[in-house]
This record gives structure tokens, sequence and C-alpha cells, in this order.
């Protein structure tokens, strides 16, 4: 990668992510991150030169919220931004982070996603779609969903057993991890299929939840990073691609996927990947319902098309399965929007540093993230224990 | 050096209003006019940086509607929520970073289409200063007043700050077509937050702004003639509970434009620059922003405008392009404020140009009473 | 005694006014009075766009080709929504169940989401052929398009 | 083409903001004791009004609380002669207010236009009969 220079994740934190927050107000959340973030990266708040928020704020009904919430992350009288891409904030945000210290402005970048759904109707940010035409005809995300997980299922033969393994992997890998918002260590397939309808064919239990939570990331600069972290989660690769901006435009969508698969060439390249399913060690990506993870697995060329099913009945992304993906429950299971891409980037560098405990996969030292928003945005960060 | 240049730059008229242009049209007519400037395709784009704010346009991820007319699709976009100078910065560190050649960075808003001052009202914290009904006018207002009572430089000193920029305006093609304003004008306008008047506010406007950066590298194999570097760049932020603040202090603007010295490798900006274009929202606030910016000690703004520095044609032309007052859309008034300050490096400030520019000042600002700014120092 | 932990309400009650500019216009004007349908074609890639654009993504050519399509088309994905979401044009939750579909109409390449007639999964497949219907008296907007109807195979 | 075409929108959401524990001790003091309350930031040594659970300037926990005012003396005011949406009718006047003990100053709405007033000028706060636990427990800040 031609960076200028090299930066590392050296520190993450995150709030303990719930339906409901009454205890903390926004700026008080974010702080909470914040801390543990430095915490962990050994830190004060005079460390840190300049703060990255990602949040969506029309779901909390605010206008420019950095300028109130930034105070909460250490952000009192220094440089502060906001990047808010949708779903993608947090990716986006943890890749902005990365390129301002890259460019040597900063040293020391605090990204901090965050979103407090709870302080609104949950369908608040959906409110305010395009006027002249998804306005008229909203189904909100599930909806959307449902209409090309319909494409998908048709196409490649997925079905809703193969699916409902996601989320039984997904809250299952999430009862280990303390940050979690939802924990179901003995969910089965079958409690997933028998749970109520939401939007055909997607279930209550394989659907993602809305929940309030904060994540905080510290990023250095090479010489800092040494310094300071013991194994620095060296950022090897970033790439985004936005896409057209209606669902109809997005032809055959969740089987296509052209932005992840287009992202995922660049950054595997930037980091010298040529068979990812051998070569990553852990994966956090994205997946807002179960189906998602499915299609994801194929755009991300973990399996060639059609053979996500199997490679989720053999396990092979389980914990012990040759990658085990989202350790953490993924989005399936934790959802403050503006900081899900924050806590992919967060989870992933924790394997890194070796700070995984009951959710660590052993010897983790090359770790895939993806982002997922609005109907067919992505990002993608690769981290390594090795500065490449 | 921020290791980033600006190739081209593109404008649409500043309007009251554009009844017959949505968003996405607005857009692409700067897009379209930054791509004729830096004579190269959309091709030649790596990646897009967009500012816009989701309140003021009504819509949920404000930048979805843009992504076709700023070429983002397939390609990476960030959007930055905020002033678009603040996106532009953004967009250099992403160049220096060596992640991009060339990055486009689109800001706009239609102050037309929504409810400017309550939408403001949802920017301040919910638990203390919401309840209250503060806003973007009332902080001002609170500003304002402290001002004067520490200088003693009141409406009278304000109003000229309206008729200069006024007139500048009417020689900006650019700018919308207002009557001139002469200060008895101004303080003859309905008091709308006392001390301020109704023609001491920046009018609602609507429009959109475009520049293209790019690496010095890429710069030259795109064969840009006239590339302007972005010599330095600072940004930060002041308290946000006004109470917490001493409103008549500058001390963000003084850490960001220090910033952007420094890197510029100034000394004394009343010596090293020959432009300055600030985003004043109100009158006074170009008198506090000249101070916070270092072109005069604290209280000598007033001072400064009336010793004809400020003027067109004085030692220190501050907003010849008419600035905000002139008709500047909020989000957009920043990356204006670059983007005229490049055509002054050029030469190619049309009916508004200050004769030679070597070192230029941009300088954005937003949130209540001038809570965040950004400065960026451009030069030849 | 625990911590009494308060929460602050706020009523968010904003207008706006949307210019749906010439594109838009023109799409709503034919839909108002003839009740037809306007796509755009890009004059690259050929592709015919429905909603219109000032430019096609792809290409980023500006298009200025109209084409008219549909009212028929060819259902390329469907659901069955039963969360009642709130509707935004009314603030209140659309009755469930309600069938949505991404119908490809005649002489489009892309789809346009929309509300379907049909609600039994059973009678629901790929392919199938639907019809526009038109709200009457037709006002000019999205809504004008009320749903697509099944068309019996 | 006759007049452009607008399409109008509007949405009308509620949202319920948690306080926080500090913000909600500091309201509820208003609401049962009709105090207000500040907190000291042990680095800086400053009595912050509202209380509030760190100081942001030294990232510090914040430490013992202690009563302001209820005077204090107007620092800046103005007021709003537009009749907007998010504002009771006008003309309606905000000022900042440095309690008697405080370090920082209170935002609130004063009594009266903004000519009868003066830098320095004493108020005092007039308390609402029905609270509620909310900023506007206190009506305004009166001479």
């Amino acid at each position: 990668m031609k960076w200028r220079r090299r930066v590392a994740v050296i520190g993450t934190g995150q709030t303990v992510h719930a339906r409901k927050r009454d205890d903390v107000s926004q700026q008080e959340m974010v702080r909470e991150a914040a801390r543990r973030a430095l915490a962990d990266a050994e830190m004060t708040a005079r460390d840190i030169d300049a703060v990255v928020i990602a949040n969506m704020e029309l779901f909390e009904g605010r206008a420019l919220p950095e300028l109130w919430c930034a105070e909460g992350a250490a952000g009192a009288g220094k440089p502060v931004l906001k990047i808010a891409t949708g779903g993608t904030s947090g990716t986006s945000g943890a890749i902005a982070g990365a390129l301002q210290v890259a460019s040597g402005m900063f040293d020391t970048v605090l990204v901090v996603g965050f979103e407090k759904q709870s302080e609104g109707q949950t369908t608040a940010g959906m409110a305010l779609t395009d006027p002249m035409w998804d306005r008229h005809v909203a189904s909100a995300a599930i909806g959307n969903f449902a209409l090309s997980i319909s494409q998908y299922m048709a196409a490649r033969g997925v079905t809703e057993e193969q699916a409902a393994r996601v989320a039984v992997k997904a809250r299952r890998n999430a009862a280990r991890n303390p940050y979690a918002h939802l924990q179901q260590p003995g969910l089965t397939v079958e409690q997933v299929l028998a749970s109520s309808v939401l939007a055909w064919p997607v279930h209550m239990l394989e659907m993602c939840p809305t929940s309030d939570g904060a994540c905080a990331l510290v990023y250095a600069a090479e010489d800092v990073a040494r310094r300071k972290c013991a194994t620095p989660a060296w950022v090897r690769a970033v790439a985004t691609r936005h896409d057209q901006p209606y669902i109809g435009d997005l032809d055959m969508r969740l089987l296509t996927m052209r932005t992840l698969r287009s992202a995922a060439r660049e950054a595997y390249a930037q980091a010298g990947i040529t068979e990812p399913l051998k070569q990553l060690d852990v994966a956090e990506i994205y997946e807002p319902v179960s189906y998602a993870e499915l299609a994801w697995y194929e755009a991300l060329g973990f399996c060639p098309e059609g053979e996500a099913g199997r490679l989720i009945e053999d396990g092979v992304t389980a914990m012990d399965g040759e990658l085990p993906v989202n350790p953490s429950g993924g989005v399936l299971s934790t959802n403050p929007i503006g900081a899900s891409g924050v806590i992919r980037t967060a989870e992933a560098a924790l394997q890194i540093h070796g700070k995984g405990d009951t959710r660590q996969v052993d010897g983790a030292s090359l770790a895939l993230v993806t982002g997922y928003g609005v109907y067919a945005w992505s990002d993608v960060l690769i981290l390594s224990s090795d500065p490449g | 050096m921020t290791g980033a240049v600006i190739i081209g730059v593109g404008q649409t008229a500043y309007e009251p209003a554009k009844p017959s242009q949505a968003i996405p049209e607005m857009v692409l007519e700067a897009v379209e006019r930054a791509l004729g400037d830096a004579r190269i395709g959309m091709e030649a784009i790596d990646a897009v940086v967009t500012a816009s704010v989701d309140l003021w346009d009504g819509r949920t991820a404000s930048n979805i509607q843009v992504t076709e007319v700023v070429g983002a699709v397939m390609k990476p976009e960030a959007r930055v929520a905020g002033d678009g100078l603040l996106a532009a910065i953004h967009a250099a560190m992403t160049v220096g970073a060596g992640a991009y050649g060339t990055v486009l960075v689109a800001a706009h808003c239609k102050m037309s289409e929504g409810q400017h001052w309550t939408c403001s009202s949802w920017a301040v914290d919910p638990i203390c200063q919401q309840p209250l009904g503060l806003d973007f006018l009332s902080a001002a207002g609170l500003q304002a007043r402290a001002y004067e009572q520490r200088h003693g430089v009141g409406a009278s000193h304000w109003a000229r700050v309206v008729e200069k920029n006024a007139r500048s305006a009417r020689a900006n093609p650019l700018a919308p077509r207002g009557p001139d304003r002469s200060a008895a004008d101004v303080l003859a306008s309905s008091v709308i937050a006392d001390p301020l008047r109704a023609l001491d506010a920046a009018p609602a406007t609507d429009g959109a702004c475009v520049l293209i950066l790019a690496s010095p590298e890429r710069a030259r194999s795109l064969g840009s003639d006239t590339p302007v570097a972005l010599l330095g760049a600072g940004y930060a932020c002041e308290a946000h509970y006004l109470g917490d603040r001493d409103l008549t202090a500058t001390d963000a603007l003084g850490a960001a434009s220090g910033r952007a010295y420094t890197m510029a490798g100034i000394d004394s900006p009343l010596r090293d620059i020959q432009v300055v274009e600030c985003s004043e929202a109100f009158s006074y606030q170009e008198l506090l922003w000249s101070e916070g910016l270092g072109l005069c000690p604290p209280g000598e703004g007033a001072r400064l405008l009336e010793e004809g520095v400020t003027q067109p044609g004085g030692r220190l032309p501050v907003n010849p392009s008419g600035g905000m007052l002139g008709g500047s859309p909020f989000v957009v008034a920043g990356l204006a404020r670059l983007a005229e300050a490049v055509l002054q490096v050029r030469g190619d400030a049309a009916g508004r140009q200050v004769g030679g520019v070597r070192r230029a000042i941009a300088h954005g600002t937003h949130g209540p009473a001038g809570q965040h700014h950004s400065v960026v120092v451009v030069g030849a | 005694m625990p911590q009494p932990l308060l929460r602050v309400q706020a009523l968010l009650d904003l207008t706006w006014r949307y210019s749906a500019g010439s594109h838009f216009t023109r799409f709503f004007q034919a839909l108002k009075d003839d009740g037809v349908i306007l796509a755009l074609r890009c004059p690259a890639c050929r592709r015919v766009y429905l909603p219109p654009r000032p430019v096609c993504g792809n290409c980023f050519r500006r298009m200025e080709e109209w084409v008219p399509v549909g009212p028929r088309g060819t259902l390329r994905a469907f659901t069955v929504v039963h969360f009642p979401f709130l509707d935004p044009t009314t603030g209140q939750p659309r009755p469930v169940p309600f069938g949505m579909g991404l119908i490809q109409l005649d002489g489009a390449d892309t789809t346009l989401n929309h509300y379907l007639d049909e609600t039994d999964l059973g009678r629901l497949r790929l392919g199938l052929r639907v019809e526009a219907v038109f709200r009457e008296p037709r006002e000019g907007n999205m809504g004008d398009i009320r749903l697509f109807r099944v068309l019996a195979p | 083409m006759s007049e452009p075409l607008i399409i109008p929108g509007t949405i009308t959401i509620p949202f319920s903001y948690a306080a926080g524990a500090a913000a909600s001790r500091f309201l509820v003091e208003l609401r049962d004791h009709r105090r207000i309350m500040g907190n000291r930031c042990p680095s800086c040594k400053k009595v912050l009004v509202p209380a509030r659970s760190f100081c942001a300037a030294c990232w510090q926990d914040t430490g013992e609380w202690t009563e302001v005012g209820p005077e204090g003396a107007l620092v800046t005011w103005t007021t709003v002669y537009l009749p907007l949406p998010h504002l009771p009718p006008p003309p309606v006047t905000l000022g900042l207010v440095r309690l008697d003990g405080a370090d920082t100053d209170l935002l609130h709405r004063i009594d009266g236009e903004a000519p009868r007033f003066e830098r320095g000028m004493r108020l005092h706060p007039v308390w609402r009969e029905a609270r509620s636990g909310s900023l506007l427990d206190i009506e305004c800040f009166a001479a």
C-alpha cells in the first residue's frame, strides 16, 4: 500500500450495547467508549490530536451532533469532523481516521462511532427517504432486503435453514461477547424459523436489532504505535465503493454486489491476499440480515458462487472453522448504526492485539473488516500484525 | 504544505432560491464547471468528498441523491456532515496520505427548501440549550451583544461590513443580484435578534460549489497549468455550551489559523496575505473573525474596516466576493470561500479580482456562535 | 434511593418545499396528464433508467432521450411485508400484510420498487406479469401509481 | 413550463433524550428543591453550571456538587423578534447569567426586552409552581 506513512490501531473501547441506555446522554455514551479506548491505548486525552465522529444524526433527530458529543471524545478545543454515510458511517469514519494519520497532519486520531436509536422512533431515519420516489413506496430496510433476498434465493438455491444458521452462529458468538446487545447461547435453527416473519423470507430472529451504543478506536502513526502498543493492528488496506441511488438501479443486488467485490479486490491487492479463505485469520463483516452474510461470502471470494450455504453448513466460518466470521456476534447481534462499522474495525483490531479473551481467535494476525450501507454501499479494511 | 493542489473550481450562481432545480441538477452544474475548469473528465477523478447536512436537505443520508452527479458510482466517497471547507481539508489529507491522486469535493445546500433557524435549533444539545429555543440566530445575538459590550463596537460599525460586502457582491457575477445596501439601510432594517437587524444576517441562499484537488504529481500528469497549492490547513472547535465560552474570544479560530499559518510559513497574515475570504454569517462576525485570523488585535476589526484596509483596493481586502452577506449558503459557504481564494491566486476572479495575490486565506465555520472553524492558506 | 433518570422530550415538526426539478417535473407531468410512465435512456450505455435523473451514474453522461415504458412489466423480486412500518407520507403504520415487488417495466432496464396487490406467497413468483394501477384522479406525484396488479398467467 | 413543481414534505416525530445521571440530578434539584446546582472539576477547580458528569476541558469526572445562585449577574442577552416555531411568540429574550458561586454562565430566558438590560444587572430565578424536572421549571430570570 503506497500511503505516506504507516498507521495502526493501538487501542479500542466500546459500551455494553443495549436496546436502551437511560443512564447516559449521547455525549456521555460517547465518553464511555472513548475512555475505554484511551485506557486500552494507555493514552490520555491530551495525547489525542484529532477526533472523527461517525453517526447518522437523523435517527436521533439531530444536526451537527459532533459539536456537542465530541466533548465526550476528548475533542474539546480540538479538530473534530463527522463522517455520515448511512450504514457505512462507522467503517467510513474508521477509514477517514486512518487516512488523516497517514497524511502526516495528525499523529493520533480518536474515531468514535455511536447511535442512540432509543431516543427516536426506529423508523425516524426512514421517514426522510428520497421524497420524490422512495418515500411513496416505503418498506424500510427489512422490506428492501427481503426483495433482494427473493432474487438471491431463486438464483443461488440458498435455503431458509442455511440463512437461519447464520443467525444461530451470530447470536451464539455474541453470547461470548460481553459488549453484544443480543446474546442467545442456545439459539437453534428451528427457533429462528419459528420466529415471526417480518417480510418474507426474513424472520424476526435473523434481522439486526436497533441498539444504543458507541465504539471508539485510537489510531497512531508508526513511531507512536511502536512505542505504545505491543502488537499494533496495522492498516494494510482500505477501499470504498458507492453505487447508484435507487434500489431498482442495482441489478440482482445481492448476487452481484459489485461494490463489495470491487472494494475487496482492491483491498486484497493492497494487502497481497490471493486466497482470502486460507490467508485471512478472522473476518468481521457487516451483515444486517442473515442472508447478507451468505451473499458477502461469495462477493468476498470466500467460496465460489452458490457455495455460501455449504460454507455455513460445514462450519467453515464458525469459531473453530477455517475462517471465523464475526466472533463478536456481528450486526445481527448489535446495531447502533453509526457505531456498527467502528465495532467491526475495533473487533478485528482487538483480535490482532490478542485481547479477544472469550471470543479470541488464536493467533489471529490478518483480519478483514467490511461495512455495508444504503442499498449497496461497501467499505473494506484489512488489518494485520505485520506492517507490510 | 498539505501535499495537495487545487486544479479545478466550479460554482453555481448563488440565488435566494432555485425552485426549478432539484439538488442533483444544481450540483451537476457545479461539477461540470469544475471539470471544465480543470480540463479533465470524470474518469480522471479517484475519489469524492461531499458536504451536506441531512436536516437542511430534509433527507436521511442526503449524499445519496448526489452520488451519480458527483461521479461516486463505483468510487470511494466520504460525506463530511458540516461546512464544505472542512470537507476540502479532509480531502487534502486523503491526497497527502497518498491514497488518492485526485479528489472531487462537492458541497450543496438549498436553504430555500427548509426552515433554516428551526433546523439550527436541532444543532444545539437537547438537554440544556434546545429546550430554551436556542438556535444559530439567538446564539449570534448573544455573541454580538458580548462583542459590543467588550469593545464598544456596535451596530453602526457592523452595518459598514454589510455595506462593503453588498457592494462587492454586485461586482461578483455569481452572487445574487441584490440592491446596494448602505449602512443606513442596515440600521433601518427590522431588529430580528437584538442587537442584530435583518440585514446583519446572511440571506437564505441556494447553491453548490465543487473543487478538484490533486497531488502535485497527478496535477502535472493531467497537464494542469495553474495548480494552486494548499499550503496550510487547520480546524478546531470551541466548547458547546455557550455558557462555557467567552463569546468574544476566538481560541478555536486562533488554533485553526495558527496551524494553517505554521504549515504555510506565514508569520504575519497582514504582511504575507493579500486577500481573505471568511465566512461571516452575521455582519459583526467579519470583524470578530478578522481578529481571530490575526489580522488585528481584539476589538480592532472595525478600525481595520474604518481605515479601508479590508475594503476592495485596501491593503488586505476581506470578502471581495461579497462573502456570506452577499449570498453564500450554509454548508457551501466555507468551500465557496476556498473557491474564491483560489480564483484570486489564479487571477481569475472576474469582476472582483484583487491585484497581485500570491497568498490567500479561506475560512469556514459552523455551529452556534461560530463553534467550529476551518482555515486554509492557498498560494501560487 | 436509586438515582432518577430523566428524559427530555422534543417534537421534530419540520416542513420542506422540495423542488422536483426538470426531470421529475417532466415525469410527473406525463404521469398526471397521460398516465404515461417516462424513463430516460443513457446515450452511452443505452440503459433505460427509472426513476428519471440528470446523469447515468455508470457513464457520467447527461440523459435527454425520454422513453415511455410499461405500464406492464415483469416481477423481478417480491416479498410480503408483515411488519407495520411507518408510512412516511401518512405518518401512520401501513396496514399489513402488503406485497412489494421489483418490477421491470416493459422497455426499462432498471426495476421499480412498488406495492403489489397480491399478498399470498403461494401466488407470487419471479417472472410474473404485472400492470400498474393508477390512482384516479392522478395528482402528479409518485402516489399516482397506487400499486401493481398481478396479471393472471 | 409553468410554475416549477414543488413537492411539500412534512415530518412530525417525537424524540426522547436521556439526560443521563448528572443532568437528571440537576433537573430533579430544580423540581424538588428549587436549587440550581453546579459541580466542581477537581483539575481546573471551576464550578460548572449546569452540573455535569465531567469537565470537557480537563477530561475529568466532576467532584463535589454545590448550590449556586440563586441570584446572578447578566453577562449577555438577546431578544428575538422573529416568530419562530421552536420559540414562544416574540419577543423572547435569552441571556447568559453568571450565578453567584459559578465559574460558567447559565443560558436561560430573561424576563423583559433587550433595551432595558445592562451588563452585570442582578437577576433572580422565577420558579414555576408546577415543576416537572425541566430546565423550564425556572420560568425565567428577572431583574
